[in-house]
C-alpha cells in the first residue's frame, strides 16, 4: 500500500512539476505546481509527518500559490512574454541537471544504500511539535517571526502605492 | 551562563527597529534623519551590551544563543558597521529620492540578522539568521523605487539568492541526515564516529559552502555581486559588501574552524576551498580590471578580498580572518562613503571618468578616497597591509606557499586598478567639472572614523588585535 | 516499507528538476515557483531523514522552511512586481541593464 | 644617546608634511621655503650622525628598539657604515631636489612637497630599518609618494609610467614578502619564538634548497629596484615621464634600495644560495653593464638616455657587490654614492634645459655651450663625474669596483672595464650633440644662464664631487668595519666553490676577515650591547 | 734637497681654481699674468728641485713626498704622493719650460678669442695634469694624470666646439684614449694585485727581483703598452691625432706635439723593467715604434694640411722614441721625447704664426713664397724643420741616431731599416712642407693677403727661444763616439734604468751609422727639393702613375673609414636594432603583454557577466557540479 502510494505520489509530482515547467502559462504552471504541493504533502504523510502535511497544504498550496496567482493575474501575461531567444541554453541547462542528478544519487547511493529501510514510529503530531516549538526550538521560532516582521516590511516598502516619500 | 540579558544585544536592535517603523508612521517630517537618530541611539545601546557582556559568557535558549567573544566582537563590529551606513544614509536618502523611514528599519533587521548568525552555532538558525538579513537585503537593494537598475538588482539578488538558500538547506539537510542533528559540533562528533556516511557529510559541506560562497561572493558563485552593488542604493551597496560577508566569514570560521581542527579527511573540502580561493582571487581581480565604474569595480575587488579571506580560513589563522574583517570593514566602507560624498541631488557620480580631476577639486574627499584605495591595495602603513600581512604570513606558516604566492601576485593584478581610480583623481585634467554638495556633516564624521580606523590598524592596532586574540581563543579548538 | 533512499532520490529528482527549470524558464515568476519546488525538494529531505531517524526535529525545521519560503514568497512577488511596473516585463532575458 | 637621534632624521619630513595641512595653499613660496628648511634642519642633522658614527665598529649604532605589534614585529631601527651613507646621501639630495623644483613646480606645489617630503621618509626609513616588518613597510610605503610624483607632475605618458613603475616594483617586493614570511616561519620553528629581527635571521642556517627559493625572491625584489639587467624596462620610462626632481630621486637614492637590499639582506641571509647564483647574476650584471651603455648611446632623448647609463652603472655596482670581496663593496657602496651624486646631478643638469626648451630631444638642442657657458662647465663636470675621471669622485668608486672584480674573477673584469668606454662614448657624444656644435635652434639663443638658485643647487653637488674624488679616506673608513662584519656573515658557512666555467672565484679567505670565533664574539658583544 | 717639489704640479692647479672660478671677471692681462705666472714658478722649482737632485748621490732618488692616503681599501692603496728622481726632473723641466713658453705665446695668439679666460683655465689645468702624471709615485696617481690630460686635450680640441669637426674630434680623442686607458688599467689592475703595491719604487723592486713569472710581465707590459699606443698615438690607436688638430695652435704644441702624446713614453721608461725583464714585450713596442714611425711618415707625404703633416710628423716621431724605449735605450727615448719637445713645438707654434698671418689658412697649397713676409717665422721654422729631419749638429739629429743606434747594437736591424727610411720620409716631407709654404709661387688667396703680417713679438719671441733649443738641446747627449761620458743625458738617467742587456759597437760602426744617418737626412732633403722646386709636376706625375697608392696615402690607409665601419657603425646600428627589436620588443613587449594579457582575461571573463539571471545561475550549476564532483570523487 505504501509502496503503491510512494511510486503514484512520486510520479504525479514530478510529472506536475515536469508540467510547470513545460507549460508556458504561467497560470498553468502554478497549477502544476500547487499538485505538486499536494503530492509531496502526501509524501509528507506517509513518513509519519501528519501535522507537517497539512501545514505543506495550507500555507503553500493554500497560501503562498494563492500569492503567486495574484501575481500572475496582475501582470499582463501576454504583454510579459516576448519570443524565445536563446534556444541553445536548454541543452546545457539539462545535461548539467543530469549530471548533477547523477552526483545526488550516487551521493545518497554511496551514504545510505537501497537495504536501509523506514523503522521510525515518531508520529510527528501537532501536540508533540507544538511542544518542541516552544521548548527546544524557541529560539528560532521567535527568529521566524523577525524573519515575518521582514518580509512584509520589505514587501510594503517595494509595492506601497506612495511613490515619493 | 543561561541569562535572559543575553537577548540585549538583539532586542535593541530589534526594538529600534520596529520603533523607527511606529515613528515614521506617527510622525510625518520632511527628511528621515531622525529616524536614523534613532536608530543610531539603539544601535549604541546595542553595542553598550555587547561591550559590557565581554568575559561573561552569556548564553539563553539552551545555548542556542551563545555571546561568546568572538560572537560580541563581531557584533560590535556588525553595529558599528550599521552606524556607519545609517550616518553616510541620511543625506544620501534624502538626495537620492530614497526617503523612506522603512530604510532604517530593514537596515536594523538586516543587522539582526547578522546577530544572530554570528551568535550561534546551530545550523538552522544560522540558516534563519541568514534569511533575516537576506530579506531585508533583497529589499533594501530595491528601494530606489524609480530607479530601474535598483530594482534589477533587488531582483536579481532575490532569486540568485533564493537559489542558493536552496542549495544551503538541502546541505544541511544532509547534514540532519547524517547526525540528527543541526548542531555544528554533534555534526562534526557524529561524522568521527560514523565513517560510512561521511560522503553525506562532505556533500552537504559541500552544499554549505556553496550556500555561504554565495552571500560572500566566491568565484563562481559570484555573479550576482557586481550587478546588485552596481544597483543598489550606494549606502546599501557599502553594507552588502561588509556585513553579509563578514557574517558569511564568521560562519565558515565556526563551521570549518572545528572541522579543520579535528578531522584529518577534510582533503577534499581542503582542496576546494584552495581552488575557490584562487579561482576568488584570480578571477575577482582580473574582472576588476576593466571595469568603469566605480560601485562595479568596488565590487570585484570585494569578490577578490573573498579570496584572500579564503586563505585565512585555509590557513584556519582565525584571528588574521577576524582582523581582515575589521578592516576590510573601515575600508570598504570608507571608500564607498567617499563615493557617497561624491553626489548631489538625484545624481550619482559614479563612472571612473567623473572622477578626472577630483583629488584637486576636493582634496579631502580625493586623498581619503585614495587612503582607503591604497588600504585596499595593500599598502602599508594602512590597515590593509596589515590585514593581508597577516593573513599571509599565517599562511605561510601553514606550508601553503603556492596559495600565498597565488595571492601575492593577484593583489598585485588588484594594485593596477585601484591605482587607476587615483589616476583619474590626481593625474587626468577634469572632463566636466560638477559641483557637489558637500555639506554632509555625518559623511565627514564617517570618512575620518574610516580613516581613523584603517590608520590606527594600520599603525598599531594594539589592542584591537588584542580584543580579536581573546575572541577567537573563545572558540573551543 | 519504503527505503529512505527513495525518498531521498526523489528529493533530489524534485531539486534538479528544480534548478533545471530555474535555468531554462523564461519568466521570473516561473523560475521563482522553481525555487519553491527546490526548497519543496529539501523539506521532503528532512522529513526523510527525520524518519528514518525516528527524530522529529526534521519535522520542525520544515516548518521553519515553510516560514521562510513564505516570507520569501512575499518579499520575492513584490519585487517582481516592482520590476513590473518599472519595466512592463517578466521575461528575465529582458533584465540586463547591468553586466560586463 | 637619549636623543633618539634616527628617528627624528627618519620621521621629521613626514612629520614636517603635515605642517602643510595649515599652510594655505596660494603661499607658494612659503611652502617651499618650509620643505627646504626641513631638508636643511635634517641635512644637518645626519651630518651629525656621520660626525658621531664611529667607524670602529661593524655594528648598527644608534640603535632604537621599541615593542610594537608583539610577535616579533619591533621598531627596531640602527645604521651601519653602510647605511649611514645612504642616509647621508638621501638627506644631502632632499634640500637640492626641493630647490631644483622651485621654478618647474608651479601647480598643486603644496602637494608636491607633501609627497616629496613623504618620499624622504619613505626612503629614510628602508636604510635604517633592522626589523624586516619595518623594512617591508617602509619599501613599500616609498612606493605611494613616488608614484603621485610621477603620475602628477609627469610628462606626457606618466600614468603608463607610474603605473608600470609601481607594479613592476611592487611585483618583486611581494614575492620578497612571502619570502620573509618563510623567514618569520622557519624562525619560529627553529627558535620557538617569533621575531623579524634582521640579527636574528642571520644566525638562521638554513637548508640551502630553502634558501635557493628565498635567495630567489628576495633577489628578485631588489633586481628589479637596481634594476638589473632583464628587469629594467621600468626604469627608462619612469626616468623620462618624472619631474627632474622625480628623477633625480629616483636614480639617485631609490635605486641604491636594490643594492642595498642585496647587501643587507639578500646575500648576508642566503649566502649558499647567493654563492650558487652568483655566477649567473654577475652574468647579468655585465650583460647590464654592456647593454645599458649600447642603448644608452642611441637614445634620442636625453633623460632616458641618463637612465640607461644608470642600467650601465648599476651594472657595475652589481657585479662588485657580487664579486665579495671587501675592496668591491666598499667600492659598490662608494659607487652607489657617486652614482647617486653624478646621475642625480645629471638629471638636474637636464631638468634646467628642460626648463627653458620644454623638450627632451637630443636633436632639439645643439650649441648650447656658447648661450650658458656656466651651464656648460657645471653640465661637464657632473658628465666627467659620471664617466669616471680621475679626481671626481666616480673615480675612485670605479676603480675600487673594477679592481675588487678583479681580485674575484679576472675574466669579468676586464670586461667590465669596458664601461669606462662606453661611458665615456654616450655621454661624450651626447654632451657633443646637446652642448656642442653650432647654435641652430632659434630658441636656444633665448636661454639665460644659471640663475643663482641652480646654482646653488648644483654647487654642493660639484664640490662634493670633488671632494669625495679627492678625500674618499672619510667614507671609507667609516664603511670599513662595517662591509667586514658583512663579508664574516657572507662567508661564515665556510663552503666556497670554484666555479670554472664562469671564473667566478669564491676566494677561499678574503682578504681582512676575521676568524669565526671572532665573529661569534663580537655577536655576543651585540647582543649584549642591546 | 728639499721637497718643495711637491708644489710644482699644485702652483698651476691653484691658478686653474682661480681662473675657474672667476673666470671672464677678471681683466685679460691679469689672466695672462697669473696662467704663465704660475706656470714659471713652477718652473723655477722644477730647476730649483733639479739641482737638488744633482746634488744627491743616486741611491737617494726617488725623493718622495707623500701628502696624504688617498684610496685605501683592502689591497688596494694609493698616496697622493709625489716624487722626483732624473726622470720626473727631465719631464717637469720640459714641461714646464715648454709650456711656459706656450703659454706665453697663447697670449698673442688667442689674443682676439672670447673664451680667453677659458683657454688658460683649461691650459693651466693641462699643466697641472701633465706635472702629476710625470710626478706621481705610484700608477694610480699617475692614472690619475694620464686621464687628466686626456680631459684637458679633449677639452682642448673641442675648444671651438661650434664647429662640428673640432667637436667630434675632441670626442674621438677622449674615446680612443679611453680605450687605450681601459687595457691600462686592466694592466694597473694585474700590477696591484700580483705584487700588493702601487707604489713604483716596490713595483720596480718587485718586477726586478723576479716575482712576477716572464708570463705576466709581458701581459703586463702589453697591457700598459696598450695604454700608451692611446695616449701616445701609435698603431692602431693614432687616429685622433690627426683630428686634433682642429684645436687652437698653441693647444697642438703643447698637447698634442711636446707633453701629452709622450705620457706613453714617460711610462714606458718609468716602468721600463717590465720591458727589459720581458725581452717579447720590448721587441713588440720597438716594432709598433718602428712601424708607425714609417707609417705615419707616409701619410704624412701627402697632407696638405700644414698641421696636419706636423700631426703624423708627431706620430712618427713618437714611434721613434717607442723604438728606443723597446731596444732598451730608454735614455734615448726620453732624449728623443726631450728633443722634441723643443723643435716639435717650435715647428707648431710656426705654423701656427703663419696661419695667424693667413687669417687661419692651413691648406698649404693656398701659400707659398711666405718667406718674404715672415722674416722671424721662416729661419725659426727652418731651424725645427733641420732639426726634425735629422740634420747633424742641431738637436733633433743626436737624439735620432742614438735610437737608431741604440737599435742597431741590439741586432734589431729590420727596426733599424725601418727607423732609417723613416729619416729618409721625415726629411722629405718637413722640406716639402717648407719649399711648399716658404718658397716657390705665392697661391694666397687674395683676401688673405690683405691681412698678411708677421706675427706680434709675444709669439716670435718663444719662437725665438724655442729655435734657440732645438739647436742646443742635442749637446746634453752627445753621442758615445765623442768620449766615453759626454753623454751627460744618459748618465744622469742610468740610475733608473733596470740594467738590460748592454751592446756595444765598435767606433767604426758607429762612425759609419752617423754618417748614414746623415746621408739619408741629405738626400730627404734633397729630394723635396728636387720635387717641389726644382721641378714641381714630378709629384703630379708620380701620383697619376700610381693612382692606388696616391689614393691610398691621401686617404690615410682608409683607416678612420675602416674602424667607423668595423666599430662605430656596427655598434650604433646593433644598438639600434637590439633597442628596437630586442628592449622595445621583446623585454618591454614581454611586460606590456603581460598586463595587456591580464587586462584581456578580464575582459573576456566580463562576458561571462551577461547580466542575464540565468546565466549566472548556470555559473553557480556548474560550479556546484564541479565542487561536489571534487568533493565526493
Amino acid at each position: 500500500m505504501a509502496s503503491f502510494l510512494f511510486a503514484t505520489l512520486s510520479i504525479i509530482c514530478i510529472g506536475a512539476v515536469m508540467g510547470m515547467i513545460l507549460f508556458k502559462n504561467q497560470a498553468y504552471s502554478a497549477l502544476c505546481l500547487i499538485l505538486a504541493f499536494i503530492c509531496t504533502g502526501g509524501l509528507f504523510g506517509l513518513l509519519n509527518a501528519p501535522f507537517i502535511a497539512v501545514v505543506q497544504i495550507i500555507i503553500y498550496a493554500g497560501a503562498i500559490m494563492v500569492l503567486f496567482i495574484f501575481v500572475i493575474m496582475m501582470i499582463d501575461v501576454r504583454k510579459g512574454l516576448s519570443p524565445e531567444k536563446k534556444r541553445w541554453f536548454l541543452y546545457p541547462s539539462i545535461g548539467m541537471g543530469v549530471i548533477f542528478i547523477g552526483e545526488l544519487i550516487f551521493i545518497i547511493n554511496r551514504a545510505l544504500g537501497p537495504s536501509q529501510t523506514l523503522a521510525s514510529d515518531a508520529l510527528g503530531s501537532p501536540k508533540v511539535l507544538g511542544r518542541m516549538l516552544f521548548t527546544k526550538y524557541l529560539y528560532p521560532f521567535e527568529i521566524t517571526s523577525i524573519l515575518i516582521i521582514a518580509a512584509l516590511v520589505g514587501a510594503i516598502v517595494l509595492v506601497k502605492k506612495k511613490d515619493t516619500p | 551562563m543561561n541569562n535572559i540579558w543575553t537577548l540585549l544585544p538583539i532586542v535593541f536592535v530589534l526594538t529600534g527597529s520596529l520603533l523607527v517603523l511606529l515613528l515614521e508612521v506617527f510622525i510625518q517630517r520632511e527628511t528621515k534623519d531622525y529616524l536614523g537618530f534613532v536608530s543610531l541611539m539603539f544601535l549604541v545601546l546595542s553595542g553598550a551590551a555587547c561591550v559590557t557582556f565581554w568575559n561573561k559568557g552569556y548564553s539563553y535558549f539552551n545555548g542556542d544563543l551563545f555571546l561568546d567573544k568572538l560572537a560580541l566582537f563581531l557584533s560590535l563590529l556588525f553595529i558599528i558597521g550599521t552606524a556607519l551606513i545609517i550616518l553616510i544614509s541620511m543625506k544620501y536618502l534624502s538626495l537620492q529620492n530614497t526617503n523612506y523611514g522603512e530604510y532604517y528599519s530593514l537596515l536594523l533587521f538586516a543587522l539582526i540578522g547578522t546577530l544572530i548568525m554570528v551568535s550561534s552555532t546551530d545550523l538552522i538558525i544560522i540558516f534563519l539568521g541568514l534569511e533575516v538579513l537576506s530579506m531585508s537585503s533583497y529589499a533594501l537593494a530595491g528601494l530606489k523605487r524609480n530607479d530601474e537598475k535598483s530594482g534589477e538588482a533587488a531582483l536579481k539578488y532575490f532569486l540568485l539568492g533564493s537559489f542558493a538558500s536552496a542549495f544551503l538547506i538541502y546541505g544541511i539537510a544532509f547534514l540532519y541526515g547524517t547526525s540528527k542533528s543541526t548542531e555544528i559540533f554533534s555534526i562534526i562528533d557524529h561524522f568521527q564516529a560514523v565513517s560510512s556516511q561521511s560522503i553525506l557529510v562532505i556533500a552537504g559541506f559541500g552544499l554549505l559552502i556553496i550556500g555561504f560562497g554565495f552571500k560572500i561572493a566566491v568565484v563562481p558563485f559570484h555573479m550576482w555581486t557586481p550587478d546588485v552593488y552596481q544597483g543598489s542604493p550606494t549606502p546599501i551597496t557599502a553594507f552588502f559588501s561588509v556585513l553579509p560577508k563578514a557574517a558569511g566569514f564568521a560562519v565558515l570560521l565556526r563551521l570549518f574552524g572545528p572541522y579543520f581542527g579535528q578531522i584529518t579527511q577534510s582533503q577534499n573540502i581542503f582542496m576546494v576551498l584552495w581552488f575557490l580561493s584562487v579561482l576568488t582571487m584570480v578571477a575577482g581581480n582580473l574582472l576588476a580590471l576593466r571595469q568603469k565604474n566605480i560601485k562595479r569595480l568596488l565590487a570585484y575587488s570585494s569578490i577578490a578580498h573573498a579570496g584572500y579571506l579564503m586563505i585565512a580560513v585555509l590557513a584556519k589563522s582565525h584571528y588574521s580572518l577576524v582582523f581582515y574583517l575589521t578592516v576590510y570593514l573601515f575600508m570598504n566602507i570608507g571608500a564607498f562613503s567617499a563615493v557617497i560624498a561624491l553626489s548631489k541631488k538625484d545624481k550619482e557620480y559614479l563612472q571612473l571618468k567623473d572622477y578626472a580631476g577630483i583629488g584637486f577639486r576636493y582634496p579631502w574627499i580625493g586623498a581619503t578616497l585614495s587612503i582607503f584605495l591604497l588600504s585596499l591595495a595593500g599598502f602599508p602603513p594602512t590597515g590593509g597591509f596589515l590585514a593581508k600581512f597577516y593573513v599571509f604570513s599565517e599562511a605561510v606558516s601553514q606550508d601553503l606557499v603556492p596559495l600565498v604566492v597565488i595571492g601575492v601576485l593577484a593583489s598585485l593584478i588588484s594594485v593596477f586598478y585601484y591605482l587607476r581610480v587615483i589616476v583619474y583623481m590626481y593625474m587626468r585634467e577634469p572632463s566636466t567639472p560638477f559641483e557637489i554638495d558637500t555639506n554632509n556633516a555625518p559623511l565627514v564624521l564617517v570618512l575620518f572614523i574610516c580613516l581613523y580606523g584603517v590608520i590606527q590598524l594600520g599603525i598599531y592596532p594594539g589592542n584591537v588585535l588584542l580584543f580579536i586574540k581573546q575572541a577567537v581563543a573563545s572558540l573551543p579548538f | 516499507m519504503i527505503p529512505t533512499a527513495y525518498f531521498l532520490v526523489l528529493s533530489a529528482v524534485l531539486f534538479v528538476m528544480g534548478t533545471v527549470g530555474f535555468l531554462v524558464k523564461k519568466d521570473l515568476i516561473t523560475q521563482f515557483m522553481c525555487v519553491e519546488v527546490m526548497l519543496n525538494a529539501a523539506n521532503l529531505a528532512f522529513i526523510a531523514f527525520a524518519h528514518s531517524a525516528s527524530s522529529l526535529n526534521g519535522q520542525i525545521i520544515v516548518f521553519f522552511i515553510i516560514t521562510v519560503a513564505a516570507a520569501e514568497a512575499a518579499v520575492g512577488l513584490a519585487i517582481i512586481l516592482l520590476v513590473y511596473k518599472q519595466r512592463k516585463t517578466v521575461k528575465s532575458e529582458d533584465i540586463s541593464l547591468m553586466k560586463g | 644617546m637619549n636623543i633618539p637621534i634616527l628617528s627624528i632624521i627618519t620621521f621629521l619630513p613626514a612629520a614636517g608634511s603635515l605642517l602643510f595641512i595649515f599652510i594655505n595653499r596660494k603661499q607658494k613660496n612659503l611652502i617651499r621655503y618650509t620643505a627646504l628648511f626641513i631638508g636643511i634642519i635634517n641635512f644637518i642633522l645626519s651630518l651629525f650622525l656621520f660626525f658621531q658614527f664611529s667607524g670602529q665598529t661593524g655594528d648598527p649604532q644608534f640603535v632604537e628598539k621599541a615593542e610594537w605589534m608583539g610577535y616579533g614585529i619591533q621598531y627596531h631601527i640602527g645604521i651601519d657604515g653602510i647605511s649611514l651613507l645612504l642616509v647621508l646621501l638621501t638627506t644631502f639630495l632632499m634640500p637640492i631636489v626641493i630647490l631644483s623644483s622651485w621654478n618647474s613646480i608651479q601647480e598643486k606645489v603644496k602637494e608636491y612637497h607633501i609627497f616629496m617630503l613623504l618620499l624622504v621618509t619613505g626612503i629614510l626609513g628602508v636604510f635604517v630599518s633592522l626589523n624586516l616588518f619595518l623594512f617591508y613597510v617602509f619599501w613599500e610605503a616609498m612606493l605611494i609618494p613616488m608614484y603621485f610624483l610621477i603620475g602628477i607632475w609627469g610628462g606626457k605618458r606618466k600614468i603608463y609610467a607610474t603605473l608600470k613603475f609601481v607594479i613592476f616594483t611592487m611585483f618583486g617586493s611581494l614575492l620578497m614578502l612571502v619570502a620573509i614570511f618563510a623567514l618569520y616561519s622557519i624562525f619560529y620553528k627553529t627558535a620557538g619564538s617569533y621575531s623579524f629581527n634582521l640579527f636574528d635571521y642571520y644566525q638562521l642556517v638554513l637548508n640551502p634548497n630553502i634558501q635557493i627559493w628565498l635567495f630567489l625572491a628576495f633577489g628578485l625584489a631588489f633586481a628589479i629596484k637596481v634594476p638589473m639587467f632583464p628587469f629594467h624596462t621600468w626604469l627608462p620610462d619612469a626616468h623620462v615621464e618624472a619631474p627632474t626632481a622625480g628623477s633625480v630621486i629616483l636614480a639617485g637614492v631609490l635605486l641604491k634600495m636594490g643594492t642595498y637590499g642585496f647587501l643587507r639582506f639578500a646575500l648576508p641571509l642566503f649566502p649558499d644560495a647567493a654563492k650558487k647564483f652568483i655566477p649567473y647574476l654577475a652574468a647579468l650584471s655585465l650583460i647590464g653593464i654592456i647593454y645599458g651603455a649600447l642603448m644608452a648611446l642611441i637614445q634620442k632623448d636625453v633623460k632616458s638616455l641618463v637612465a640607461y647609463s644608470s642600467v650601465s652603472h648599476m651594472g657595475l655596482i652589481m657585479l662588485a657587490v657580487f664579486a665579495l670581496n671587501l675592496e668591491s663593496l666598499e667600492g659598490a657602496v662608494y659607487q652607489m654614492l657617486n652614482h647617486g651624486l653624478s646621475t642625480g646631478a645629471l638629471f638636474l643638469c637636464v631638468g634646467i634645459l628642460y626648463e627653458r626648451a620644454h623638450t627632451r630631444l637630443i636633436k632639439d638642442y645643439g650649441g648650447v655651450s656658447r648661450q650658458m657657458p656656466v651651464f656648460a662647465a657645471f653640465f661637464l663636470i657632473c658628465m666627467l663625474s659620471s664617466v669616471g675621471l680621475p679626481g671626481l669622485n666616480g673615480f675612485v668608486g670605479e676603480v675600487l669596483c673594477l679592481f675588487g672584480i678583479f681580485q674575484s674573477s679576472k675574466l669579468l673584469a676586464i670586461l667590465g672595464v669596458s664601461t669606462i668606454i662606453l661611458g665615456a662614448a654616450y655621454l661624450l657624444w651626447m654632451y657633443q650633440r646637446v652642448m656642442q656644435g653650432p647654435l641652430e635652434n632659434k630658441k636656444i639663443m633665448t636661454f639665460k644662464d644659471l640663475n643663482k638658485r641652480e646654482i646653488g643647487f648644483l654647487v654642493p653637488i660639484i664640490i662634493l664631487m670633488f671632494f669625495m674624488g679627492i678625500f674618499p679616506r672619510p667614507f671609507l673608513r667609516k664603511m670599513d668595519a662595517s662591509v667586514h662584519k658583512l663579508l664574516n656573515q657572507i662567508h661564515r658557512s665556510e663552503t666556497y666553490f670554484v666555479d670554472k666555467e664562469t671564473a667566478i672565484i669564491i676566494p677561499e679567505s678574503a682578504s681582512g676577515i676575521e676568524s669565526d670565533s671572532q665573529i661569534k664574539e663580537k655577536g655576543i658583544e651585540s647582543e649584549n650591547n642591546e | 734637497m728639499s721637497d718643495i717639489f711637491w708644489l710644482i704640479p699644485l702652483i698651476p692647479a691653484l691658478s686653474t681654481l682661480i681662473l675657474a672660478v672667476f673666470g671672464d671677471r677678471l681683466p685679460k692681462k691679469y689672466i695672462s699674468f697669473q696662467a704663465c705666472g704660475a706656470v714659471f714658478v713652477s718652473f723655477l722649482i722644477s730647476l730649483y728641485s733639479f739641482i737638488g737632485l744633482l746634488n744627491i748621490s743616486p741611491e737617494q732618488y726617488p725623493v718622495v713626498k707623500n701628502l696624504f692616503t688617498w684610496i685605501h681599501s683592502g689591497n688596494f692603496q694609493a698616496n697622493l704622493s709625489f716624487q722626483f728622481d732624473p726622470l720626473t726632473a727631465v719631464m717637469t723641466l720640459v714641461v714646464t719650460a715648454v709650456g711656459f713658453l706656450i703659454h706665453v705665446y697663447s697670449i698673442g695668439y688667442m689674443a682676439e678669442d672670447r673664451s680667453y679666460s677659458r683657454f688658460f683655465t683649461l691650459m693651466n689645468l693641462f699643466t697641472f695634469s701633465m706635472l702629476i702624471l710625470v710626478m706621481a709615485s705610484n700608477i694610480v696617481l699617475m692614472f690619475v694624470g694620464w686621464e687628466g690630460v686626456g680631459f684637458c686635450s679633449y677639452m682642448l680640441i673641442g675648444f671651438w666646439f661650434e664647429k662640428h669637426s673640432a667637436a667630434n674630434a675632441g670626442k674621438k680623442a677622449f674615446i680612443v684614449n679611453r680605450i687605450g686607458d681601459a687595457g691600462f688599467l686592466i694592466g694597473i689592475m694585474f700590477i696591484i694585485v700580483s705584487i700588493g703595491s702601487t707604489e713604483f719604487a716596490n713595483i720596480n723592486h718587485a718586477v726586478a727581483g723576479g716575482s712576477l713569472s716572464p708570463g705576466l710581465v709581458t701581459l703586463i707590459a702589453l697591457l700598459l703598452f696598450v695604454g700608451a699606443t692611446g695616449k701616445s698615438a701609435q698603431i692602431p690607436l693614432y687616429v685622433w691625432l690627426p683630428d686634433a688638430m682642429e684645436g687652437p695652435t698653441p693647444v697642438s704644441a703643447l698637447i698634442h706635439a711636446a707633453t701629452m702624446v709622450t705620457a706613453g713614453v714617460y711610462m714606458v721608461a718609468r716602468l721600463n723593467v717590465f720591458y727589459t725583464m720581458s725581452e717579447a714585450a720590448g721587441f713588440i713596442v720597438a716594432l709598433i715604434g718602428a712601424i708607425t714611425a714609417v707609417y705615419a711618415a707616409t701619410m704624412a707625404l701627402t697632407q696638405n694640411d700644414i698641421k696636419r703633416v706636423l700631426a703624423y710628423s708627431t706620430i712618427s716621431q713618437i714611434g721613434y722614441m717607442f723604438i728606443g724605449c723597446g731596444v732598451g735605450a730608454f735614455a734615448a727615448g726620453i732624449f728623443h721625447l726631450y728633443t722634441h719637445a723643443f723643435f716639435k713645438s717650435l715647428l707648431f707654434l710656426a705654423a701656427g704664426s703663419v696661419m695667424h698671418a693667413l687669417s687661419g689658412e692651413l691648406d698649404m697649397r693656398k701659400m707659398g713664397g711666405l718667406k718674404k713676409y715672415m722674416p722671424y717665422t721662416y729661419p725659426t721654422f727652418l731651424i725645427g724643420a733641420i732639426a726634425i729631419a735629422g740634420v747633424p749638429f742641431l738637436s733633433g739629429f743626436f737624439s735620432k741616431d742614438a735610437i737608431l743606434t741604440a737599435a742597431f747594437a741590439n741586432g734589431q736591424y729590420v727596426i733599424w731599416a725601418l727607423g732609417l727610411s723613416g729619416a729618409v720620409l721625415t726629411a722629405f716631407y718637413m722640406f716639402r712642407l717648407i719649399f711648399l709654404t716658404f718658397h716657390g709661387k705665392e697661391r694666397i688667396q687674395p683676401e688673405a693677403k690683405k691681412h698678411l703680417h708677421e706675427s706680434p713679438s709675444v709669439m716670435t719671441v718663444p719662437l725665438s727661444i724655442l729655435a734657440f733649443f732645438s739647436v742646443v738641446a742635442g749637446y746634453a747627449g752627445l753621442p758615445v763616439v765623442l768620449g766615453k761620458n759626454v753623454n751627460w743625458f744618459q748618465n744622469f738617467l742610468s740610475p733608473l734604468m733596470h740594467p738590460g742587456h748592454e751592446a756595444h759597437l765598435n767606433l767604426t760602426t758607429e762612425w759609419l751609422l752617423i754618417g748614414v744617418s746623415i746621408v739619408v737626412a741629405l738626400g730627404g732633403i734633397w729630394i723635396a727639393y728636387l720635387f717641389y722646386l726644382r721641378n714641381p709636376q714630378i709629384p703630379h706625375r708620380i701620383a697619376a702613375r700610381f693612382p692606388f697608392l696616391y689614393k691610398l696615402l691621401v686617404h690615410k690607409y682608409y683607416v678612420d673609414e675602416a674602424y667607423d665601419t668595423v666599430f662605430v657603425k656596427p655598434a650604433i646600428k646593433g644598438s639600434e636594432f637590439v633597442y628596437q627589436k630586442f628592449d622595445l620588443n621583446v623585454i618591454d613587449g614581454a611586460v606590456n603583454k603581460t598586463a595587456a594579457g591580464s587586462g584581456w582575461l578580464g575582459k573576456t571573463l566580463s562576458y561571462l557577466q551577461t547580466g542575464l539571471i540565468k546565466d549566472y545561475a548556470l555559473v553557480f550549476l556548474l560550479g556546484t557540479i564541479i565542487l561536489l564532483g571534487l568533493l565526493i570523487f
